[in-house]
């Protein structure tokens, strides 16, 4: 599964992306397994509201499955326009 | 309907010329362009706009799909560039064109809403210290798609 | 703050890119263009306005005025033409310019509303039978100003 | 004083301005004048609801004085835009 990471996400995590093995259920599951790897995905991940989910480049959110996904996306709320 | 993302910059009376020009005869035609300005705080000296190119283009999109559906457009244009930009430089605008003044208003200010807290890109403002501080969400702008 | 009434033609692009180019670091520009259509019934061939000379600039500086009063704009631009127009030819454009988007949409928005029901113009669409009928005033354009 | 007709009023009564003397103390005795002239008069103000009139370039009513005034114009609705 490849996981991405965007604007202060990638810098807080030190890269932009990254391919892992995971059989996390759902993305909080994933969030879960990251968050216990190290300080600086701790440090990215302290706070759940301040983030959003793409999975497979579409908005989603953190209780959705992980069946048959190839793409994650984390990022902070979007500034566009 | 065009959807366009790019690091370079657009040409705006032409885009704006080009667009009208090609639905002759819807009546109204609205544009919106988003330009740098100095933050509220601090002098900024360039703004670095982020965004996730896999999804980018999908999301504009769909977001022109639906306003498309919603009102009674002839045509819709989007054109937002990532990068590095400085103050004065045109980050974005959108077109719209209708029989109607009202929906081609409302769509272009639906386009708007939905750019701002829906499209995958992120503004980082460099100032001129040297810091540089991410844009955060407005909760205004989240609260602007309620409406829609 | 610019307002004109003419009978030629204008450029839409290079008046967009100037009014634009003015107003630097204002972050939002909206514009709105008007289009001779075809009418609702018949075969239009010709659009007629006739304004009254003396009153138009006035009337029109009045309305800008206001806009410029009640929102936070930068600068704001009217051109209208009179005359005769056909199918595709624009008739008018406002642009507004301000440091929000919201304030740029409303006052373009509220330019449009005074402009189509209290501005001196009125439009007559010759037919191609050669029968000729003025625009009757919309009660919805009417209706349009009480939300301001 | 001069009177201005535009549009649909001007067509009616047959010509765009005219100069007349008038002791008219309102719009609405000014019509009422105007109106027992001849009959393309009577025609062009046989509604008023459908008219609108500007006093000195300014938009009035029917009510207003004419106390002052050098130029009354009559038209239908605006349709500018």
């Amino acid at each position: 599964m490849d996981i991405l990471y965007f604007a202060w996400v990638r810098e807080r995590i030190g890269l932009p992306r990254e391919s892992i093995e995971s059989s996390a259920a759902t993305v909080a599951d994933l969030v879960e397994e990251l968050r216990a790897r190290e300080q600086r995905y701790e440090a990215a991940f302290a706070d759940l509201s301040a983030l959003r989910v793409a999975l497979d480049q579409e908005l989603s959110d953190f209780d959705a499955s992980l069946e048959g996904v190839r793409e994650v996306a984390f990022f902070p709320p979007m500034t566009g326009g | 309907m065009q959807i366009r993302v790019q690091q370079a910059p657009f040409d705006l009376g032409a885009e704006t010329e080009a667009f009208a020009d090609a639905v002759d005869g819807a009546g109204a035609v609205v544009t919106f362009t988003g330009v740098v300005r100095e933050a509220d705080t601090g002098e900024m000296t360039a703004m670095e706009i982020e965004h996730y190119p896999g999804m980018t283009q999908k999301a504009l999109e769909k977001i022109a799909s639906e306003a498309m559906t919603r009102w009674d457009l002839a045509d819709a244009l989007v054109i937002h560039r990532h990068g590095r930009l400085e103050p004065g430089d045109r980050i974005m605008m959108v077109a719209t064109a209708s029989r109607h003044r009202k929906d081609a208003f409302e769509a272009a200010e639906y386009l708007m809403d939905y750019l701002k807290s829906r499209a995958p890109f992120w503004k980082k403002e460099i100032l001129s210290g040297g810091e540089a501080e991410w844009v955060a969400a407005k909760d205004a702008d989240e609260d602007a798609l309620k409406r829609w």
